[in-house]
């Protein structure tokens, strides 16, 4: 038995990001993995302290690029709650509705490029084209395509009109028919081979390694903190999604019906959308400490945000829901797979290592 | 895999997906945030508002010379100085800045002229 | 021009490191591939290996960790090459401009020759930023490559009397205001 | 903040075995430098209600590792090792900095970057 290494990272054709796997491999199977992180650490928490709390709206938009609104939305919830104001209801509903687009547009992003990890570039090509339609929407509402920089502190900086909403709702219903076409790639015998079994991570372990988001709702966790009713969710109807697969392909199914919830979940928002302002002034003094929580597509991200009632914030610290996933993919790695099912398996958890790595 | 198909045959007959870019140019979206400008620089009253808020720093305001310098290259085209502004001189424009051989600061200052002469340009 | 001095202009190929970036310009790159707009049309492919890859297009700024792989990867390319710097923070490090682990931009490394302006810059953006810079391969190749100027583009307007309607950037694109502006129609 | 424990070194382990018993997940750690002191903030959650465990102490002081009892903490006790400088049991530094960077940048009292690059 010749124990190898092979390093597998930090450039790596697979993933557009640098992480850096180092792998104990005998034959062709892995029997130790360890991941090396810190290729992309800015340091932005100390620099959450530095500026003006109106311009870390911007830094935290900029943790991660894929999804910038609920990096946002924690951000403000976590510093309304410490002036100890509230946003007004529109303001809500505009903030789900563009936390739903941006869910929709990473899953769909994360089914292309499994499918290009798997070899599968015709999906990859078909999937981003329709993206393509989420991220037109999303520039029709807030002027940029992957900085929305909607959010302010006490509200939203830009109203949606009732055009845009129309105009959204034929997105969805163009999405969602499109989505139907290539449905039947779940059904795909070389998917299920390439996705079936590979990368388990039981209940026990994903509770035990503190898994989040689709990772653990994959896994048969009922975890979904937009049942909790932060911003508008409390006024919609929606189950979380749980499957018990336990492998990549659970973790696959479980983002495709999410897309399908996102979508109805902007519907909803569409016919209830409340009128009347987007913002609420303030100049109370940032006090105290506080903990805001968001369901990013990811999984759950948290904010604790501490303010001595100067100008400036005292502490912002930033868990990323990959940063809690780490752990769980090392556990999944580590029983016995294939090399070639590490992209799978890594991917599979829809890693965004700017998120974990600040 | 008959889905597939579908999607094979359908693409025949479509319109193509792809926006040949170069040779047929998008219009910017309304509103959407490209570039800003100093579009009405004749009002500018140098109050230091839009540097002030600018997230990465990327505006200074020379009062003494009545000059504004933007470093396009560090915007990141968040709008917040044209909502600072109190005389709408920033305006954002839906056209990007062009890529660019060297880092070169955009100036916009005010000269007292007379009224008949048109500014020049460099 | 010899046979592959055009080649390589007429098909470059693209190797693309994230620095430190936040992701959104690595997407943006990505979304250059798919069929909206589609760079393989020009013969533009992206490559995992240095060693094949005539153009590198680094996102983020530069961090302690990462400069020494981003000089290992310019290292590693063959002679005529061309760096790109996608986005604020490639340029200059942008929004993380007072992060304790950021050095700058990628030029503090490596020498770049394009600079993409946008916070992420739009695909299209990309795809000038890669032509411009394949502009410059061929000045080269020629030998007649002229520096650009460095100084700043100065606008000046006159106060009292009406500013100048059209360009107003030397290089930049033209200027419309965002009321005459065509909008888009599309779905 | 509600549901808050102010725990010492000594029992830390404790009431971390407590909240593993009740069956709560480790949502994260949080470290503050309070100038004198440091503080360190579990965070833990069981779906409904979090709950957190507030361990204060001096700074050059070794505190005990809950990487026994929770496997997910391993990352984010070598991050604050990594920030904070301070000293963790059995936990080593190098996670995120290079050997470049300034080292423990987040204390109060390391130079804040403040020029323009």
């Amino acid at each position: 038995m010749v124990k190898s290494t092979i390093t597998f990272g930090p450039q790596h054709p697979v993933f557009p990001e640098p992480i850096q796997f180092i792998l104990k491999v005998v034959d062709e199977k892995v029997v130790l993995a360890e991941p090396q992180i810190g290729y992309v650490h800015r340091g932005i928490e100390k620099a959450f302290e530095l500026n003006d709390p109106k311009d870390n709206i911007f830094l935290a938009e900029r943790i991660c690029g894929i999804c910038p609104a609920p990096h946002t939305t924690a951000y403000v919830r976590g510093v309304e709650s410490l002036m100890g104001i509230e946003a007004p209801p529109r303001a809500k509903y505009i903030r789900t509705i563009m936390n739903e687009l941006n869910r929709i547009h990473s899953h769909i992003l994360w089914a292309g490029l499994l499918g290009d990890a798997i070899g599968f570039e015709s999906y990859f090509m078909q999937t981003w084209n329709y993206r393509e339609k989420v991220l037109d929407a999303i520039e029709k509402i807030s002027g940029h395509r992957v900085t929305y920089a909607m959010n302010a502190i006490g509200g939203v900086r830009r109203d949606m009109t009732n055009e845009q909403l129309r105009g959204l709702e034929k997105t969805m219903d163009y999405v969602e028919s499109s989505l139907e076409n290539i449905e039947d790639v779940m059904k795909d015998y070389t998917i299920k081979k390439r996705t079936q079994g590979i990368g388990i991570l039981t209940e026990e372990e994903a509770r035990r390694d503190g898994a989040v988001g689709p990772t653990a709702r994959a896994s048969g966790i009922s975890q979904d903190l937009r049942t909790s009713g932060y911003d508008a969710y409390g006024d919609l109807k929606f189950e979380p999604v749980v499957v018990n697969n336990c492998d990549s392909y659970g973790r696959f199914a479980v983002r495709w019906q999410e897309l399908k919830q996102s979508i109805d979940l902007i519907r909803q928002c569409i016919v209830k959308m409340p009128s009347g302002e987007i913002l609420t002034k303030s100049n109370n003094p940032m006090n105290g400490e506080a903990i805001s929580r968001v369901e990013a597509p990811r999984g759950e991200l948290f904010y604790y945000i501490k303010g001595n009632g100067s100008k400036k914030l005292e502490r912002v610290k930033v868990r990323t829901p990959t940063f809690a996933n780490i752990i769980p993919t090392v556990t999944m790695l580590s029983k016995g797979c294939q090399v070639a099912d590490v992209s799978v398996i890594v991917l599979s958890m829809d890693p965004c290592i700017s998120c974990t790595e600040r | 895999m008959p889905g597939m198909l579908k999607i094979i045959f359908g693409n025949l007959f479509k319109k193509r997906a792809t926006r040949l870019y170069p040779f047929e140019k998008r219009a910017p979206f309304e509103n959407a945030r490209g570039s800003m400008d100093f579009a009405h620089m004749e009002n500018c009253i140098f109050c230091n508002l839009c540097a002030k808020n600018c997230p990465p720093k990327a505006i200074t305001v020379d009062r003494a010379n009545k000059r504004n310098a933007l470093d396009p290259l560090r915007c990141i085209q968040c709008g917040v100085c044209a909502e600072a502004c109190p005389k709408k001189v920033i305006e954002m424009r839906g056209q990007y800045n062009e890529p660019c051989y060297a880092k070169r600061t955009h100036v916009a200052a005010q000269v007292v002229k007379c009224a008949q002469t048109p500014p020049e340009q460099k | 021009m010899g046979i592959v001095e055009k080649s390589r202009l007429k098909s470059p190929w693209i190797l693309h490191y994230d620095c430190s970036s936040c992701n959104g310009c690595d997407i943006e790159i990505l979304a250059c591939l798919t069929p909206y707009y589609d760079i393989e049309r020009f013969g533009i492919l992206s490559k995992g290996n240095p060693k094949h890859s005539d153009v590198l297009l680094v996102t983020g700024g530069v961090n302690h960790r990462n400069k020494t792989v981003l000089k290992n990867l310019y290292d590693q390319m063959p002679a005529p090459k061309v760096v790109i710097a996608i986005g604020a923070c490639g340029s200059t490090g942008g929004i993380f401009h007072n992060c304790y682990n950021i050095l700058g931009g990628a030029d503090k490394i490596v020498p770049v020759d394009v600079y993409v302006p946008g916070c992420p810059p739009r695909p299209e953006a990309i795809i000038d930023g890669v032509v411009k810079a394949l502009d410059k391969l061929k000045h080269l190749q020629n030998g007649t490559w002229k520096e650009p100027e460095t100084g700043p583009i100065v606008v000046e307007t006159a106060v009292g009397a009406k500013p100048a309607p059209a360009a107003k950037y030397a290089n930049a694109a033209p200027a419309p205001t965002l009321n005459s502006q065509p909008t888009n129609k599309e779905a | 903040m509600q549901n808050e424990i102010q725990v010492n070194s000594a029992t830390l382990i404790g009431e971390t075995l407590k909240m593993l018993e009740a069956k709560m997940r480790f949502a994260t750690a949080t470290c503050l430098d309070i100038g004198d002191h440091f503080e360190i903030i579990y965070h833990f959650d069981n779906g409904n209600e979090m709950k957190h465990l507030r361990l204060s102490f001096k700074d050059g002081e070794e505190v005990p590792s809950i990487r026994a009892l929770y496997a997910c903490a391993r990352f984010i006790e070598s991050e604050i090792v990594d920030l904070f400088g301070v000293k963790i049991s059995g936990v080593s530094a190098g996670l995120l900095l290079g050997s470049d960077s300034p080292v423990a940048p987040m204390r109060k009292s390391a130079p804040a970057k403040s020029e323009v690059n």
